[in-house]
């Protein structure tokens, strides 16, 4: 497979490293210091869902791929699970602060 | 090992090279091992760029590159490459220990605007070029070298036979290789590999 | 001796080199070819006709094609380690000095013993391997299977090592054009004038395709001189590269593919170049122009020796001059089949017959030759060769070759790897590419249908140019060579319906017969691939190239539908068989994967180092000294020097990591479940780092340069995963933190230099500006320091041994020298080198845990560190870590254990169970982890995880080791074997 | 009708005209007592199960394609109890003790062949995971042997003991392992179940489920509305695809996974081998081709077709262990679509839909299991309590911390 790369321009998939869906980029707000039980066992399902539950679409999916042989950026890739076809490819860091994802 | 106690204070370290200064013309191809360069790595924070490209012009005469190109100043034969969006190296004729200072005194006098770290032992650098280079290299580079689609100015860094390389085209036909130090032997023996076997 | 079938009158065929004469032996026997033979060129033109044994029964069979999709010619190519196995003698290039033999029979070939396997045939059909051996029980792997395996299979492998060397490499190009054939090179002449990056490749070691073997002319000329003047055209062009020898494997994602060239296989020796080399080919476009096969028809007794494709025998007689038979009979069901009459009866081979099952008028004369329209062929004679063939019409002819031609399938193969389904043409009455094909990919020529030799000129010519210029070429590309548009006329005749005993075969290799196909039907086999699988149709070597669509159209006819219901079985790469080197390159051996050398390896090397890998690197893993003649001598002294005085160890292995940012400190809060936004500058703190599932990821410590300067060490095995995961949360979670981060591992030679003398040693190396007291430098310090009179340093005072330590980091370039001036400094300590064994001695002493405690499966509630995962903050794995099952109270834990006889050595990977109890998997209650011998306390002693462990101290539990038989009772003590309250860290 | 020695003679001479379908090919009924969707390995032998263990035999097999045609028909048939942890080994081994029988269960031969299973080790770490794991093992009832280099050598003579990258250190043996032809296995459990009455319907896709106030009564498919009491999803690689159509998400990821075989080849390797510093097992089909495989392709894909890397990868992994088998060449690779789960280790459970079950999340591993599989299955459909040696299969486990994880690489699937 080859994935364009916004900056680098096309290069072999296999300079990169897989991670999964990029839903891995939502990561649930922490319940907080001194949170109830039943505040700690929502954030627990919330977690649970973000970590383990998968909507394995076949078609178009936004998936994770790592630059590790290459510029080490991490990035959106959206392709189809069935063609392998590659519609998009952004850098996660601008998916993640178009998303307001912040510490 | 001398069995007597030195009493006087310890010899100066003696520095390595990573390949003994390989130097070697096989088959069309010279292969030569590149040392006393200062490599830096600089992180641009992005409230910093422009300030940190302004210090770069103003010390050396050069813009700051695009990731995936290179540019070079006459000051110490100093090649700004642009690896990554926030990232660059800086590779520098250099043989001293403390090339962050080096780099440090001209751009980052502040200390603030950019994070450096020094990389200058952590590569080995081949110089590739000749004749049938570029038949080798496409044994080993997946990406695309051809003149036309990486002219000279070009950065890259890819890997080959697993290993982590930069490829730098810096003139005609000449090429520079970095890869992680720790590899130098098994790196050298890929790149000759590919002359012999090409040959 | 003499090549009694080559052709001798009007020679003309540029394809063989008359004055090039090689000798080669089949079987042992000498024969004589030319240069541009093949191995089964120069077989039929000295007479050989039987050439190997089928699959299953053992039938004698012959060359069957004239080319890669060749079923039957297999041979044992060259000998001993450079033996190949099914060798198609049809695409062996000869040379001077070939050695081959016949595969597949016990005795000679002539006379194979296992041919009795064709009188047990009746009980041989197909899946008759399912319904029996099953009685008794026992026989099966006694007997029966063992007898199955070993009449299975066809060439041999010599079992020595591949001695050949291999290569890869990469291309890239605006349009790969796959086949040379007249299509291909029109495609590639447009292409190239246009001004693209062109590929042109073919699996040949003659381009040209069918023109080879033709007696058209092309643009006015012969075929074979028009091919060598584009070939001569399109060498000239910086812009193309011509690769013969080379095959297209397979279409991968994205235009990449694969393609394999042969580069010294026509040679006798490689003379140390690689054999082969594997090509990973970038294309924005391919042009599949790989031309068509031809079909047979399925008849009574069609497999004989003398049986072959008609096109094939035609090629054999134009292209290299050389007739399979002296009385040659065509069995055809369309007009390009007349075509072998015309052409072999022009170099003067006497047609014995042409049989045409369509009944119009025949499309010409030979003289003394039967001409039989309307007619089939209904049975055949010869063991070992054809003799005679018995006509639907009751006549009987002799003959010792029949050519049969059933017209011709497109080569849709590469237009399928993307699983795409070819399509039903009628009037072609072959399957065409079409459904999805791999994105970008054009089929021109007879691989698209396009099978005259006009249209397959025009339809590859017009195509690169379309591509051309809408990639923006703009070369000046001339019109196309003229050509004929010979007739493709063909008819719907596939098989000889029979109701006689005698088996017609569809495949030959694995002997599928018509009959093993109607019976898969009968019991139920309806999917083409159930059928492919009940009876190995189309599972063999060839991949059913010729044998695929008459089995269809049985099929078909059985169930009474049309040949597309009954469709294809899926394409496949390889598009031929691929040595597995080919596919390993230069990987292999020591070059298997690259090797990583620590800084102080040369001064390893000198001390005798023995080595061993971990991961990529090699690591010292003791250092013997003269007259040590166990491992475990050299380790214990060691041990011993190192916690008697000091020891040196290389530990520049581990990661290092350089982060830095005005929120460094912010960051690592959140990576590691332990704070660190207080780390004080010059401090240096054990962190526990978790995966998001609370699990124990990796851990190390971190030291504090500067207000905005962290230096994390992980471990060796986890030092490229860790940074990934940190760039991970850096870029996708908080991009808002100012953090930034490099690998700092290569940069730095890093030691531990260990034990109560260590302070000692470093006073007499680092430069003296620098306190290093235990006041001034105390433990959990680090700083920027300077050693040996300037040169850089970085001192961290940590410790993995137990003992007073630092460790030491100078630029790698010093990493010999500093370990020498080490050394050289602690001479009068009596230092030591240690290696990784000592190492993991002294850290299972002090019960701390490494790569066997942190495999993946353990919780920070496992390790005894529960308590550090701060509540206070955020952090990866924080939450998750809470689960129920994951801080259990009965949850394993970390602890100790001794012998209860101490002579008793200990293994990891004991099981732990109260005493006394069945070992079973009811009754396991943890494992052994990690074990040494402890020179320090004079025996066993191990770590490992156990129920409930941190309240179990003085128990004493059963360790099962019944696979290394040495089972025994073992005390729970604290994993804190040394030094238990860490005074000697500190002083 | 039964096969036996004597009806094999009979047949060969009379022309084999007397051969039954191996199952029927039936119209699908109004109504099942079970429905199981996917005939596969798992779903023939649940139905196999059903049938002839719990006396359930009004039940369909309903397949969108041809029987087999899935990961069972396309897998490197190894089958091994070799198992880490205590939620998987008696599992697996129980699934070889019905192995070592199904013979003679199926009246099918499907050539169950334990040859042995040798997994080698290049380092002290992998020698003492592998003492834990064989220990295991032994207490499991599988048994286990571990090797020194010179057995091994004497095993495999030709591995590559003296210039290899990552030396050869010795192997955790179990003897029982072994290879089972594949296809057979879905014939032999099609015809087991069809012989009690089970209607094995195939090209017949289940396109979705009819779920009331929290009960399944039947499900839509590409030949009508079919009702049944029990809906047991069984789909492998479509898992998602399929629990979707009942609005569930689960902890699986769909990845390829390839396979190879070479040209027939006369016996070189007689057992299964596998590379431990690398991506490589292997074992040689009756047929006499080197079938083999390595790692998953890494990225989520229903496309049953993978990528030049991972071939790269594998051959890498097999020439380093045996150069010897250089010149054997590669006839074929084909991909499977795997049911990855969060932890490697599979579901067979309830779901919280009344009358719905799934079974699924079997990775590259699920071929070993299908007796096992098919049998917990049966249970827990005509019981609706697990079966002892599966209950640690559940869906929810993920939400307790109760995780199954034998490679210890957590929640990414691509790394089991
Ligand atoms: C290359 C490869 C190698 C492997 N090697 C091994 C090995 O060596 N050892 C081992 O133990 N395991 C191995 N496995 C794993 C093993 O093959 C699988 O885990 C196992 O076969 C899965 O169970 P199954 O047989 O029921 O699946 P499948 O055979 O895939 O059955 C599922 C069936 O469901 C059908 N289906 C899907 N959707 C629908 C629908 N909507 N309606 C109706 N039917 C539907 C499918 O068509 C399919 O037939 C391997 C897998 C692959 C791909
Ligand atoms: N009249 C008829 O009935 C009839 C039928 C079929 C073909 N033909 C003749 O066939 C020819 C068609 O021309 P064409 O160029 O389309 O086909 P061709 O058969 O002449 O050439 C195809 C070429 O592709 C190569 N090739 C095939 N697969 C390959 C692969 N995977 N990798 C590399 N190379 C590969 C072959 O070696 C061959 O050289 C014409 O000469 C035509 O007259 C005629
Ligand atoms: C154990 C095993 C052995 C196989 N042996 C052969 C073989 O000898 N010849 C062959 O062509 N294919 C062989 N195959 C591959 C099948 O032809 C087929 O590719 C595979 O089952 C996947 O199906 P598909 O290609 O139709 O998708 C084998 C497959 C398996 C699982
Ligand atoms: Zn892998």
């Amino acid at each position: 497979m080859i994935i364009n790369h916004p900056l680098l321009g096309p290069r072999d998939a296999a300079e990169f490293v897989y991670l999964g869906d990029a839903s891995l980029m939502n990561r649930p707000e922490w319940k907080g210091e001194d949170a109830s039980e039943e505040q700690t066992e929502k954030t627990l399902d919330a977690y649970h869902d973000y970590l383990y539950i998968r909507e394995n679409k076949a078609g178009e999916h936004k998936e994770l791929w790592y630059h590790e042989q290459g510029d080490r950026s991490w990035l959106v890739v959206t392709r189809h699970t069935i063609s392998h076809e590659i519609t998009k490819v952004e850098l996660a860091r601008d998916v993640a602060v178009a998303n307001g994802n912040k510490s | 090992m001398s069995s007597l106690a030195p009493t006087t204070a310890p010899a100066p370290l003696r520095a390595l090279t990573a390949l003994d200064d390989f130097s070697e013309d096989m088959y069309g191809v010279n292969v030569v091992e590149v040392t006393n360069k200062g490599i830096v790595s600089v992180a641009i924070p992005n409230a910093s760029k422009a300030a940190f490209s302004k210090a770069v012009t103003k010390s050396y005469k050069v813009d700051l590159p695009e990731v995936g190109l290179f540019t070079q100043s006459k000051t110490n034969n100093t090649r700004f490459l642009g690896l990554q969006q926030d990232q660059l190296f800086v590779l520098f004729d250099y043989a001293g220990d403390r090339a962050v200072d080096e780099i440090s005194a001209k751009v980052n006098s502040d200390k603030q605007l950019v994070y450096l770290s020094d990389q200058s032992d952590s590569w080995v650098t081949l110089n590739v070029s000749g004749e049938n280079c570029l038949a080798a290299l496409e044994r080993i580079c997946s990406i695309d070298i051809h003149p036309d689609s990486f002219p000279v100015g070009s950065v890259a860094r890819t890997s080959m036979e697993h290993m982590a390389t930069i490829i730098i085209h810096e003139s005609e036909g000449s090429y520079l290789l970095l890869s992680l130090r720790s590899f130098a032997h098994s790196f050298l023996h890929a790149v000759t590999t590919s002359i012999k076997n090409v040959s | 001796m003499s090549q009694v079938n080559r052709l001798n009158s009007a020679s003309k065929s540029t394809s063989i080199n008359r004055e090039k004469m090689f000798s080669f032996k089949f079987n042992g026997q000498t024969f004589q070819g030319y240069e541009g033979d093949t191995l089964a060129s120069a077989l039929l033109a000295n007479g050989q006709i039987l050439v190997g044994r089928s699959f299953k029964y053992h039938r004698p069979r012959g060359i069957f094609t004239a080319g890669s999709e060749e079923p039957n010619a297999l041979i044992h190519l060259r000998t001993g380690a450079h033996q190949e196995p099914n060798a198609r003698a049809t695409v062996a290039e000869l040379f001077n000095g070939l050695v081959a033999t016949s595969q597949n029979h016990r005795g000679p070939l002539k006379y194979d013993l296992m041919a009795i396997n064709d009188l047990m045939s009746p009980f041989l059909s197909a899946g008759f391997y399912y319904k029996t051996f099953m009685w008794p029980k026992v026989l099966w792997e006694k007997l029966y299977e063992p007898v199955i395996r070993h009449a299975a299979g066809l060439g041999e492998l010599s079992k020595l090592d591949d001695p050949d060397i291999y290569d890869k490499g990469f291309l890239h190009c605006d349009i790969l054009i796959i086949g040379a054939g007249p299509s291909g090179l029109s495609a590639a002449l447009a292409a190239g004038q246009a001004g693209s990056r062109v590929i042109l490749a073919d699996e040949d070691f003659q381009m040209g395709g069918r023109l080879n073997s033709e007696t058209y002319e092309v643009a006015g000329m012969a075929g074979s001189e028009w091919v060598s003047n584009t070939i001569d055209a399109l060498a000239a062009m910086d812009n193309v590269r011509l690769m013969k020898r080379t095959t297209v494997i397979g279409a991968f994602d994205h235009g990449i593919y694969s393609a394999v060239e042969r580069k010294t296989d026509h040679l006798l020796q490689s003379d140390g170049k690689p054999r082969q080399v594997l090509w990973k080919i970038y294309s924005k476009h391919a042009i599949l122009s790989a031309g068509s096969t031809e079909r047979p028809i399925a008849f009574p007794n069609n497999d004989r020796p003398g049986v072959m494709l008609a096109a094939a025998v035609r090629s054999y007689a134009n292209r290299w001059e050389v007739t399979p038979g002296q009385a040659v009979s065509i069995f055809t069901n369309n007009d390009d089949g007349w075509r072998t009459a015309t052409d072999l009866a022009a170099k003067g081979v006497k047609i014995a017959a042409v049989v045409d099952s369509r009944s119009i008028a025949p499309l010409a004369e030979f003289p003394g030759a039967h001409i039989e329209m309307g007619t089939e062929v209904v049975n055949t004679s010869g063991r070992h060769g054809l003799q005679t063939i018995t006509l639907s019409n009751g006549k009987i002819i002799d003959t010792d070759c029949l050519a049969v031609s059933g017209g011709w399938n497109p080569n849709v193969h590469l237009s399928c790897h993307h699983r795409g389904i070819p399509q039903w043409n009628k009037e072609l009455l072959a399957f065409v590419p079409g459904g999805e094909l791999p994105p970008e990919m054009y089929v021109s020529g007879a691989a698209n249908g396009d099978l005259s030799l006009a249209s397959a000129i025009k339809s590859g010519h017009d195509i690169a140019n379309k591509l051309s210029k809408a990639l923006g070429h703009k070369g000046r590309v001339k019109a196309c060579a003229k050509a004929e548009n010979e007739s493709t006329a063909n008819s719907d005749f596939w098989f000889v319906k029979t109701d006689t005993k005698n088996r017609s075969w569809v495949d030959l290799q694995n002997d599928v017969t018509t009959k093993d196909i109607v019976l898969a039907q009968q019991e139920g086999f309806n999917s083409v691939e159930h059928v492919k699988r009940y009876t190995t149709l189309g599972m063999a070597t060839d991949q059913g190239k010729t044998s695929n669509l008459p089995a269809m159209a049985v099929m078909a006819d059985n169930a009474g539908k049309t040949i597309p219901e009954i469709g294809t079985t899926i394409f496949r790469p390889p598009y031929t068989p691929v040595s597995m080197s080919t596919f390993a390159g230069r990987s292999r051996g020591k070059d298997f994967r690259p090797t990583r050398l620590t800084p102080s390896h040369q001064y390893a090397e000198k001390q005798g180092a023995v080595f061993v890998e971990v991961g990529a690197w090699m690591r010292s893993q003791w250092l013997p000294k003269t007259g040590e003649t166990h491992w475990r001598e050299s380790v214990d002294r060691e041990v011993t020097q190192t916690r008697n005085s000091v020891g040196m160890c290389d530990v520049s292995t581990l990661g290092k990591i350089d982060i830095q940012g005005k929120d460094a400190g912010e960051f690592l809060n959140r990576i590691y479940c332990n704070t660190f936004a207080t780390l004080k500058v010059g401090m240096v703190r054990y962190g526990l780092m978790l995966r998001e599932d609370g699990i124990a990821m990796d851990d190390g410590t971190t030291a504090r340069l500067t207000e905005t300067q962290f230096v994390m060490t992980t471990t060796t095995a986890n030092a490229v995963s860790v940074f990934r995961h940190m760039e991970f949360c850096r870029q996708c979670l908080w991009p808002d933190l100012d953090v930034h981060l490099i690998s700092a591992t290569e940069q730095y030679a890093q030691y531990s230099v260990a034990g109560p003398n260590a302070r000692k040693l470093l006073e007499k190396v680092v430069d003296k500006e620098f306190d290093i007291s235990n006041e001034g430098f105390p433990f959990m310090a680090c700083g920027e320091i300077s050693v040996c009179g300037g040169t850089p340093a970085r001192l961290f005072r940590i410790s993995f041994s137990g003992e007073l330590a630092y460790e030491i980091a100078v630029p790698t370039r010093y990493g010999v020298s500093m370990m020498e001036a080490l050394m050289e400094a602690g001479s009068e300590f009596d230092s030591v080198v240690y290696g990784t064994e000592a190492l993991g001695v002294m850290r299972i002493e002090k019960g701390h845990a490494a790569g066997n405690e942190l495999n993946g499966q353990t919780t920070a509630h496992n390790l005894g560190m529960g308590r550090m995962v701060s509540k206070k903050k955020d952090s990866i794995g924080n939450m998750l870590s809470e689960r129920p099952n994951m801080v259990k109270d009965d949850a394993n834990r970390l602890v100790g254990f001794f012998p209860v006889d101490k002579s008793n050595n200990l293994n990891a990977g004991m099981h732990f169970m109260t005493t006394g109890k069945e070992a079973n998997t009811a009754n396991d209650e943890g494992w052994m982890t990690s074990v040494a011998f402890s020179p320090s306390l004079g025996h066993s002693i191990g770590i490992g995880y156990i129920k409930n462990g941190h309240e179990r101290t003085g128990e004493t539990v059963t360790a099962f080791n019944g696979l290394q038989d040495n089972t025994m009772e073992v005390e729970i003590v604290s994993a804190h074997f040394i030094d238990p309250k860490g005074e000697r860290l500190r002083v | 009708m039964r096969y036996s020695a004597l009806k094999v003679i009979k047949e060969a001479l009379t022309g084999h005209k007397g051969w039954d379908p191996v199952w029927r090919s039936p119209e699908p009924k109004k109504h099942y007592d079970v429905i199981i969707v996917g005939g596969g390995g798992h779903g023939l032998a649940t139905a196999h199960y059903l049938a002839n263990q719990y006396g359930i035999t009004n039940v369909a097999v309903l397949e969108k394609g041809w029987i087999g045609g899935g990961n069972v028909g396309r897998n490197t048939t190894i089958i091994r109890s070799n198992y880490l942890l205590p939620e998987n080994e008696p599992f697996y081994e129980y699934s070889m003790k019905l192995w070592e029988n199904l013979e003679q269960d199926t009246n099918y031969n499907s050539m169950v062949s334990q040859r042995g299973i040798l997994n080698l080790y290049h380092s002290d770490g992998q020698r003492d995971a592998f003492v834990r794991r064989g220990n295991g093992m032994i207490m499991a009832g599988a048994g286990a042997d571990l090797l020194d280099q010179d057995a091994v050598r004497e095993m495999y003579p030709f591995l590559d003991f003296d210039n290899a990258r990552f030396p050869i250190k010795g192997g955790l043996l179990q003897k029982r392992g072994g290879t089972v032809r594949h296809d057979a296995v879905a014939w032999g459990y099609a015809r087991g179940a069809d012989s009690k009455g089970v209607d094995i319907i195939q090209n017949c896709e289940v396109t979705g489920f009819d779920i009331k106030d929290g009960i399944c009564t039947g499900v839509k498919t590409t030949k009508g509305n079919i009702g049944a009491n029990k809906v047991a999803v069984c789909v492998a690689g479509s898992s998602s695809r399929v629990m979707a159509q009942a609005g569930m998400n689960l902890p699986i990821e769909s990845h390829v996974l390839q396979a190879f075989v070479t040209e027939g080849l006369k016996p070189v390797i007689d057992g299964v081998v596998t590379f431990g510093a690398g991506h490589f097992y292997v074992s040689q089909s009756d047929k006499g081709g080197l079938v083999f495989g390595g790692d998953l392709d890494g990225y989520n894909s229903y496309a049953q077709r993978g990528n030049l890397p991972v071939v790269e990868d594998v051959c890498e992994g097999g020439i380093a262990i045996m150069p010897a088998i250089g010149r054997a060449k590669l006839l074929r690779m084909w991909g499977g679509i795997m049911d990855m789960s969060m932890d490697g280790s599979p579901f067979i459970d309830r779901t919280h839909v009344k009358g719905l079950y799934f079974n699924g999340g079997w990775c590259y591993g699920g071929f070993k299991a299908t007796p096992a599989s098919g049998m917990c299955y049966a249970h827990l459909l005509a019981t609706d309590t697990p079966h002892e040696v599966a209950k640690g299969f559940k869906l929810d486990r993920f939400r307790s911390g109760g995780m199954i994880d034998e490679k210890g690489v957590g929640a990414q699937p691509n790394l089991h």
